[in-house]
């Protein structure tokens, strides 16, 4: 049976004001199929809802479409009036009459037949609507963290000490993420290795946290709350259980490369521990580095001063597979690479640094033992030049976005030495200082009323080598006056990038990434830590650029976020799923290759949904030469017929 | 000319050893047209088989019957089915590979390659005869067709008669196959869309005339597409038919099925008929020219296919055919394809 | 001018019962020209039903001749135009067009015993034959009705088959076990078998799935029914209904015409092209 | 009524038929024949145009009648008109003997009863003006094997013969005279020499008919007989089940009705009568998803057996006018006569 | 005097870009002509040739498919597949010989209410100077 009710709102005057609604309701009436029509001045409020219900009830609708806002604004509200009265919310459409019309044209009688093919169009979409519910799966009660920085330590502790288990898989030997490298962290300049050590402890000797160092997700398949990770573990070569840290190793190992620690401002051996507070406490054989290993004949060396023993060659890289119900991706940030910034010589002149460089050598843990010295003589700068939105706000040669905690940290470092060279000058060139943030602004006209740090409106235009000296050739905007600075050494606030390796990693997750390679957030504004595969979440800078706080604060929410789908049994997934229409599937297997969820499979030679899987977004509806696979509630019949009614009249 | 006497002992042998099911090949025909498609059974019928230019028909359509005579068979006499194929129609299988609506063990395949040549066009070859009767067709030495007619023989340079499409054939020889015969000799195509381009080129208002005047012959006996290797499907979207309907097929399915078009023979109807038979083959279409040759009316389908080749070829770099891995054209995409018609 | 074949009769939906629901869903539509009234007919032939925008489907007639006020079809939901029917109500107008086709010899059978054997939606055209044997009880010997449907939920006239017990023994049977089912479990062929109705004298009129019908004239030769004493329908697709249309064509026939009643001497004469 | 016609005078003959719409062969842009209207430039020409005139007389569309529905409240309004052909003489010139004979078997079917008046509206204003066939149209003409001939005058209202510079005129129905009145002064009564000589090229032109089929009543009884054949399998092998052969047949009349949606809103639309053929798979398909006819050897076999037996065992005609169409546009080869033949010789 | 022309546009708008362009287009009273009749789809990749043909067989003067930037897309990819398979059916409607305005694609974020509505504008003008679309419309 079809008896479809129409309701038209006249929303006050926001739609009655342009749109004839009593027309509306008049010219619907007159649709075969529909067996009520009204209008009512506010159908979301009570007696409108009430108006709604009652017409259900008495007229026995089987479906009703209400042209009023936005779907977005009141879909559920008028679907949940429609299953009080004893329909199925599916059976409910709503014709935008509006957002879409009302609101954004002013010829009354050419609104009003645009309103009216408007729901003659969700009237034919309603009449085809399937009652639905929604599917339910089990979850699996734990949760995958990808990320061992700052973010990923908080979201896997938070999520520990909700009570789920936690994997967290970091790529590299330690965790601790870029955080660990910091010397003092603004506002309050605490010791960025001295509150984060704790965190990273606490991580290895939690219970209910499974630490996979020196790991990579491999491939994810599944769908929340049940999805399957496969994880690559990398041979280590070391066994930390025997390890203990003695060094030995590193002291004969012969080979040395650039210490990724320290940005390359010093070496490291083939094996070697990152760091000496590193989680998990132990060695590393790096075998991209050690010549022999990949024809496992090692030189030896290390195994051979070992005495515990620990050294193991024959290790081999091994693929783990979990499976868990939620995933939070924490994959960071890299600076944006030197590369691009030849411009200001950074490559080419030792003495320019970048921001992570000059942490290290503000760190008293780092190669100068917080001594502020020029890597090129070991000297003490006595002017340095720091140069904000270095990559960053230039859309035509760099990144176009404000990286956002560029201006912070250069006001920290700029402080930190002229805490160190207390007969240093500092110059910072700026666009804008952007400091909104609680004592940010504070700390800024600290750094240059109390440090005297002086800040130069402008850009730098050139940046070469004279006489040992940096020369720094600029432009005060504010005074108009062209500068030039025989510098001693560049820092530059380079712009922060997604890491490295997070366009794969997007692929391999299916999440969306932004224009600028950051991973996308479901909604900008509502759903900032949810991906949009649902039961992946976000946190930290893996996003956007952000700082520690913003970081923690994301991770705690994307935590959260998962915690909502763990804590429960089963989980809900929208029912307006793809269904194959057997009979006329050929096999041919073009919507399993579409289909961006993996939902679509071929079986004995026809195409098989995993609903659970299926996000419902059609794209193998039009893929499909035989129209055998449409997507329940909004099938080609339905689009056809809408088609039909958009034209007509 | 490839000969074809080392195929039909392939053949001979393939049914005497009962390794296939049966042959699809190429024999005398008695419409007025030499070759017919022909159905070999017996080895001692292998010698029914001919090979000249007149064998048009690409016989890889009845690779579609045979499916569904496959499907209804108990049990499912699983041995391949041999079959002729040309360059053109080789393609074709390689399509169906693509597609999975065959597997590789399904057919065996006997290829020819055209060489230099390639087969005739029936309306050229008519206007040549000027009524007298061909009674075989060859291709000597210097690449010309020899017509032997009661009259005499007349040779013609192959250009002069050949198919519109072997003009623009991009592949001669057969691209997969199990025996060939004949010199896998490329032949350059200067203009392989010199067909389209020419269309291309006229102003809208002309393009929409041509086209018009074309369609509007339509009489909808849609022998293009039972022609079409690769218009398999059990039920085509444009009809409001209801050909894969089955015992479990729903009422609502039934109801459900979509006019996209209306039966009437009116040019509108026509024309998005062509069209959506155009771009399901965009990507597929291996132009054997069948759908143009079989029009009754002589509507110049191959030109609606062959632009979607071109662009194929042009947006994409996607050529179809060849390589039997490759998924379909509008299932895979680049991140740069052309996006400069879009806002 | 002389009348158009083609041109439906507007009539209006004046009563609908839902006698099986589900995916297999039956519906009785009672019906009356929108003139009032209904037109003549024989019990077996078929009217032409149009859904205006959707279409027309052959349906027989299955109220008796001898009903004055309205005309009855009961319709299986199956395609596009038996589904618009469905959605249809009491007060919708559809067009009617007919009626076709042969009928019934019902008056050859004048003091024969009439058994009737349905399965599933195959009682609607021997319903219109067994409310006219009923209202013409005098002129019959015997009548019993022997009908199957895959499940109880499939059988259709349920309160009508209540009743007409009283007036004539009822055999139902359905295909597979239920909890509550008393009668015959089996196929429609199988209760035939065992209910063992006589030849003498008696005519088997059957209606059902064509390979119901086939079992069924098998089994009734099996109990000696002779060729000229099987009736049966054949419901090949019809478009025009007046035998040009060539849809329905087998052997030198059009169903619609020149059937779709044929006892089986005739029809097994005839291509088994339904 | 037998005059002459001057062949010059032709174009004056047509000329003076203000009150009929003209219909005659002519060759379009691609050098295919087709019945077209007249331009003022025509000739007669002995060639077989792709669509027979039955396009003229059973159009591939044609609309029965139109709907409208609206509905107010619980009140449905529902109007339905029946459309008929317009009622214009027309006449068709240079009509095929053979396809004249078509429309003569296309009255069986659409007389017998009830009549059909879309069809008959449209025939009892339409004149067909044959034209004796000098010589065979196609090389796969067959009249002579099916009780017809190269100047057949069923169905025709006039029979024109060529006797090279004039036109023997034969007319043969009212309509035809009607048609000769028209243009009275053009006309010569015909002389005996003039008829010796039709007789003559009546005599040469069936000696020019190139196909033969022997026996075709012979075949037509052998046919009862071979319905349950594998012979029908093995002949069917290389058909692509298109529609070519039926479509363009001068006397296949299947047809099938849809309702057409002109609007939805209110609902508006046209119920059509459209060709069909028994040679597409869904044309005899149950609703159900059964199919009596569900392989094209059943397909095949239907055409003939409509063709050769069904037809002949109620009418008493073949119900094929041996035009050769089918042979000639076949795609794949199948040759109606071969196949009869093999019927014919099959099991001897 | 004869009413001027206004084409009939059918849009088929992706629900999470520029459907929500649109309504961001109408929370901000940016006005637009009333020419098109939107069609809400899951996702660019959902839209079928089909469609676009059936919509100038049904009358549309012209037909306007818009969904998410390339990389936006709210199901991966979706767009990415639509942009090849519209960009065929637009190669292959002006080979026929439509109009080629009839028949555009867009991308439209949600956050591009302000380009909705100049799409819209634009189209409807372009629309204007070419008259009804009859090529492809089924015959009344």
């Amino acid at each position: 049976m079809k008896r479809t009710g129409v309701f038209v709102c006249h929303c006050g005057i926001n739609i009655a004001g342009t749109v004839d609604v009593k027309k509306v309701a008049e010219e619907l009436a007159k649709h075969p199929g529909v067996v009520h029509s009204e209008d009512y001045v506010y159908m979301c409020s009570d007696p409108g809802q009430n108006l709604i219900e009652q017409a259900i009830k008495e007229k026995k609708l089987d479906s009703i479409v209400v042209a009023c806002c936005s779907p977005n604004l009141h879909e559920t509200t008028f679907r949940n009036a429609a299953n009080r009265a004893g329909i199925n919310s599916f059976r409910c459409e709503i014709a935008n009459i509006r957002e879409q019309c009302s609101w954004v044209h002013k010829d009354k009688p050419r609104a009003t037949r645009k309103a009216t093919k408007i729901a003659h169009s969700a009237v034919e979409k309603v009449r085809q609507n399937e009652s639905l519910e929604p599917l339910s799966v089990p979850v699996t009660r734990r949760a995958l963290v990808v990320g061992g920085g700052i973010s990923g330590i908080q979201a896997a502790l938070d999520l520990a000490n909700s009570g789920f288990e936690v994997i967290l898989v970091e790529r590299s030997p330690s965790i601790g993420g870029h955080m660990i490298q910091l010397s003092e962290t603004f506002p309050t300049l605490d010791c960025s290795q001295c509150i984060l050590t704790p965190k990273m402890v606490e991580v290895s000797k939690h219970p209910k946290i499974k630490l996979m160092t020196y790991s990579e997700v491999q491939d994810v398949t599944g769908y929340v709350g049940n999805f399957k990770v496969k994880i690559l573990k990398k041979p280590t070569y070391v066994d930390p259980a025997k390890c203990t840290l003695c060094d030995e190793c590193t002291k004969v190992c012969p080979i040395v490369v650039p210490n990724e620690f320290d940005l390359g401002l010093t070496g490291r051996r083939a094996i070697y521990i990152p760091f000496p507070q590193a989680i998990p406490a132990s060695y590393t054989l790096d075998d991209k580095n050690c010549p022999d290993i990949s024809t496992t004949i090692a030189c030896g060396k290390c195994a051979d001063v070992c005495k515990p023993k620990a050294i193991d060659y024959d290790q081999k890289p091994e693929v783990i597979e979990e499976e868990v119900g939620a995933i939070i991706v924490a994959t960071g940030f890299d600076l944006y690479e030197k590369e691009n910034m030849a411009e200001y010589g950074f490559g080419k002149y030792p003495d320019v640094l970048d921001g992570l460089q000059f942490e290290r050598l503000l760190s008293a843990s780092g190669p100068t033992m917080g001594k502020i010295l020029r890597p090129s003589d070991h000297k003490e700068p006595k002017e340095v030049v720091f140069i904000q939105c270095s990559g960053s706000r230039d859309p035509e040669n760099h990144c176009a976005y404000c990286s956002k905690i560029c201006c912070m940290y250069t006001a920290k470092h700029a402080m930190l030495y002229k805490h160190h060279v207390h007969d240093g000058q500092a110059y910072v060139f700026y666009i804008d200082i952007r400091s909104g943030g609680k004592g940010y602004e504070e700390f800024v006209q600290r750094t240059v009323e109390e440090d005297g740090v002086v800040y130069l409106r402008g850009k730098v235009s050139k940046i070469f080598e004279d006489k040992g000296k940096i020369v720094v050739w600029g432009m005060d905007t504010l005074t108009g006056k062209a500068i030039e600075i025989d510098a001693d050494m560049v820092v530059l606030a380079q712009a922060m990038r997604p890491s490295k390796g997070a366009q794969e990693l997007a692929k391999k997750f299916k999440l969306a990434m932004d224009k600028d390679g950051f991973l996308a957030e479901a909604h900008p504004k509502l759903r900032p830590v949810e991906s949009v595969t649902s039961g992946m979440f976000l946190a930290g800078a893996a996003q956007a650029p952000k700082d520690i706080p913003e970081a923690v604060a994301q991770a705690s929410g994307a935590a959260a976020k998962a915690v909502v789908i763990l804590s429960q049994e089963r989980l809900f997934h929208a029912p307006t799923v793809a269904r194959v229409t057997n009979n006329l599937c050929t096999g041919c297997g073009m919507c399993v290759a579409v289909c961006p969820y993996d939902a679509l499979s071929l079986k004995d030679g026809k195409a098989e949904v995993n609903e659970v899987l299926c996000e419902g977004c059609g794209t193998c509806t039009a893929t499909c030469l035989r129209s055998a696979i449409q997507v329940k509630n909004l099938t080609q019949h339905q689009v056809a017929e809408m088609i039909e009614a958009c034209l007509g009249g | 000319m490839a000969k074809i006497d080392t195929l039909k002992e392939e053949a001979r042998k393939l049914l005497q050893d009962g390794k296939v099911k049966y042959i699809i090949g190429y024999g005398a025909g008695s419409n007025g047209w030499p070759a017919a498609p022909l159905f070999i059974k017996q080895p001692e019928d292998v010698d029914k088989l001919i090979w000249d230019p007149t064998c048009i028909h690409n016989l890889v359509r009845f690779l579609v019957d045979e499916k569904r005579r496959k499907g209804k068979e108990k049990p499912p006499d699983k041995r391949p089915v041999g079959i002729f194929v040309k360059g053109c129609d080789s393609r074709a299988i390689v399509v169906l590979l693509q597609e999975k609506f065959i597997e590789r063990g399904d057919v065996y395949i006997l290829g020819i390659s055209c060489e230099k040549a390639g087969v005739v066009d029936d309306a050229k070859l008519a206007k040549k005869l000027a009524g007298k009767k061909v009674i075989t067709i060859e291709v000597d030495d210097e690449n010309r067709f020899v017509l032997t007619t009661a009259g005499g023989k007349i040779e013609v340079p192959v250009e002069e008669l050949l198919a519109e499409r072997c003009l623009e054939c991009r592949a001669n020889f057969p691209v997969i196959y199990d025996v060939l015969s004949g010199e896998k000799t490329k032949r350059a195509v200067d203009k392989p869309f010199g067909s389209v381009e020419k269309i291309e080129s006229l102003p809208v208002e002309e393009r929409w005339a041509f086209w018009k005047e074309q369609i509007d012959k339509c009489i909808r006996c849609y022998a293009c597409r039972s022609a079409c290797p690769m218009c398999y499907c059990d039920e085509c979207v444009v009809d409001s038919i209801q050909l894969a309907v089955s015992a479990d097929t729903t009422a609502d399915e039934k109801a459900g099925r979509i006019k996209w078009i209306q039966r009437s023979a009116a040019p509108s109807e026509n024309m998005i008929y062509h069209l959506v038979r155009a771009i399901h083959l965009g990507g597929r279409c291996i132009d054997c020219g069948e759908c143009e040759r079989v029009c009754p009316l002589d509507i110049p389908l191959r030109l609606l296919n062959k632009k979607l080749e071109k662009e194929a070829k042009e947006l994409f770099d996607y050529e179809v055919g060849f390589d039997p891995d490759l998924p379909a054209l509008i299932s895979s995409f680049r991140d740069d394809d052309p996006q400069d018609f879009i806002r | 001018m002389e009348p158009n074949v083609y041109l439906p009769r507007l009539a209006k939906i004046i009563q609908i019962k839902e006698e099986v629901g589900g995916a297999r869903a039956v519906k009785t539509f009672r019906t009356e020209l929108v003139n009032g009234g209904r037109f003549d007919y024989r019990c077996g032939q078929c009217a032409m039903l149009s859904v205006f925008g959707k279409g027309e489907a052959m349906i027989s007639i299955s109220s008796s001749p001898l009903v004055k006020d309205f005309m009855q079809f009961s319709i299986l939901r199956s395609g596009r135009v038996t589904a618009a029917l469905h959605d249809m109500e009491a007060g919708d107008l559809i067009g009617i067009r007919g009626p076709y086709g042969n009928g019934f010899p019902i008056d050859d059978w004048k003091g024969k015993n009439l058994v009737f054997i349905g399965g599933g939606i195959g009682l609607a055209p021997l319903w219109s034959i067994v409310q006219t044997a009923l209202l013409r009880r005098k002129e019959f010997g015997g009548l019993s009705l022997i009908y199957g449907a895959r499940t109880s939920a499939d059988i259709v006239f349920k309160d009508e088959l209540r009743e007409l017990k009283s007036q004539m023994p009822v055999h139902l049977s359905i295909d597979v076990a239920e909890p509550d089912w008393k009668e015959f479990i089996g196929f429609v062929p199988t209760n035939v078998l065992d209910k063992k109705p006589a030849p003498a004298g008696t005519i088997a009129i059957t209606c059902g799935p064509p390979i119901m019908i086939k079992f069924v004239i098998k089994n009734l030769k099996d109990l000696h029914f002779e060729d000229e004493q099987i009736y049966t329908t054949v419901e090949n697709k019809m478009k025009c209904g007046i035998g040009k249309c060539g849809r329905c064509n087998i052997g030198f026939h059009y169903v619609c015409k020149d059937g779709p009643v044929y006892s089986w001497a005739e029809l097994r004469t005839l291509p088994q092209e339904y | 009524m037998e005059k002459t016609l001057a062949k010059k005078d032709f174009p004056q003959w047509v000329k003076k038929l203000t009150s009929w719409k003209i219909y005659l062969p002519k060759k379009d842009a691609g050098g295919r024949w087709n019945y077209a209207e007249a331009d003022g430039e025509d000739v007669l020409e002995t060639r077989q145009a792709t669509l027979p005139p039955k396009t003229i007389l059973f159009p591939q569309n044609e609309i029965l009648l139109e709907f409208s529905k609206s509905r107010k409240g619980n009140a449905e309004t529902l109007e339905v008109k029946e459309v008929l052909p317009p009622a214009e003489p027309t006449v068709v010139f240079g009509v095929r003997p053979c396809e004249a004979k078509a429309a003569w078997l296309l009255d069986e079917v659409f007389a017998s009863e009830p009549r059909d008046i879309y069809y008959w509206m449209r025939r009892e204003n339409t004149t067909l003006v044959g034209l004796a066939c000098t010589p065979p149209p196609s090389d796969n003409c067959f009249c002579t094997s099916v009780e017809g001939s190269p100047h057949a005058e069923e169905g025709s209202d006039i029979l024109l013969t060529d006797l090279g510079d004039k036109y023997y005129v034969r007319s043969l129905t009212a309509k035809g005279e009607a048609l000769i009145n028209a243009a009275k002064g053009l006309f010569e009564e015909a002389k005996p020499e003039d008829r010796k000589k039709v007789k003559a090229v009546h005599t040469e032109s069936e000696k020019k008919i190139q196909r033969e089929l022997k026996g075709a009543r012979a075949v037509s009884e052998k046919l009862k007989t071979m319905f349950d054949s594998p012979f029908w399998d093995e002949e069917a092998m290389s058909c692509l089940r298109c529609g070519i052969c039926t479509y363009i047949c001068p006397s296949c009349h299947c047809f099938d009705i849809n309702d057409e949606i002109i609007d939805t809103t209110p609902l508006r639309g046209k119920r059509v009568r459209t060709w069909d053929t028994c040679q597409f798979p869904d044309f005899t398909m149950h609703s159900s998803g059964h199919n009596p006819r569900p392989d094209k050897a059943s397909r095949l076999r239907q055409r003939l057996l409509h063709k050769f037996q069904y037809f002949v065992q109620v009418y008493d005609k073949f119900m094929c006018v041996g035009c050769g169409r089918c042979i000639t546009m076949c795609p794949v080869g199948i040759d109606i006569i071969k196949v009869l033949e093999k019927v014919r010789d099959h099991g001897a | 005097m004869a009413e001027e022309f206004e084409p009939r546009i059918v849009a088929f708008l992706c629900k999470w870009c520029s459907s929500a362009g649109s309504d961001l287009a109408g929370v901000s009273r940016m006005e637009y002509p009333p020419n098109v009749v939107p069609i809400q789809v899951m996702c660019s990749g959902s839209v079928s040739p089909l469609y676009i043909f059936s919509a100038f067989n049904k009358g549309a003067d012209g037909v306007l498919v818009s969904g998410c930037h390339p990389g936006d897309c709210h199901y991966i990819k979706g767009n990415y597949y639509a942009r090849r398979r519209l960009n065929l059916v637009k190669q292959l409607l002006e080979y026929i010989g439509l109009e080629p305005e009839r028949f555009q694609m867009s991308w439209i974020s949600a956050a591009e209410g302000t380009k909705y509505t100049q799409v819209i504008k634009d189209f409807v003008k372009e629309l204007k100077p070419l008259g009804p679309q009859s090529k492809l419309r089924r015959t009344p």
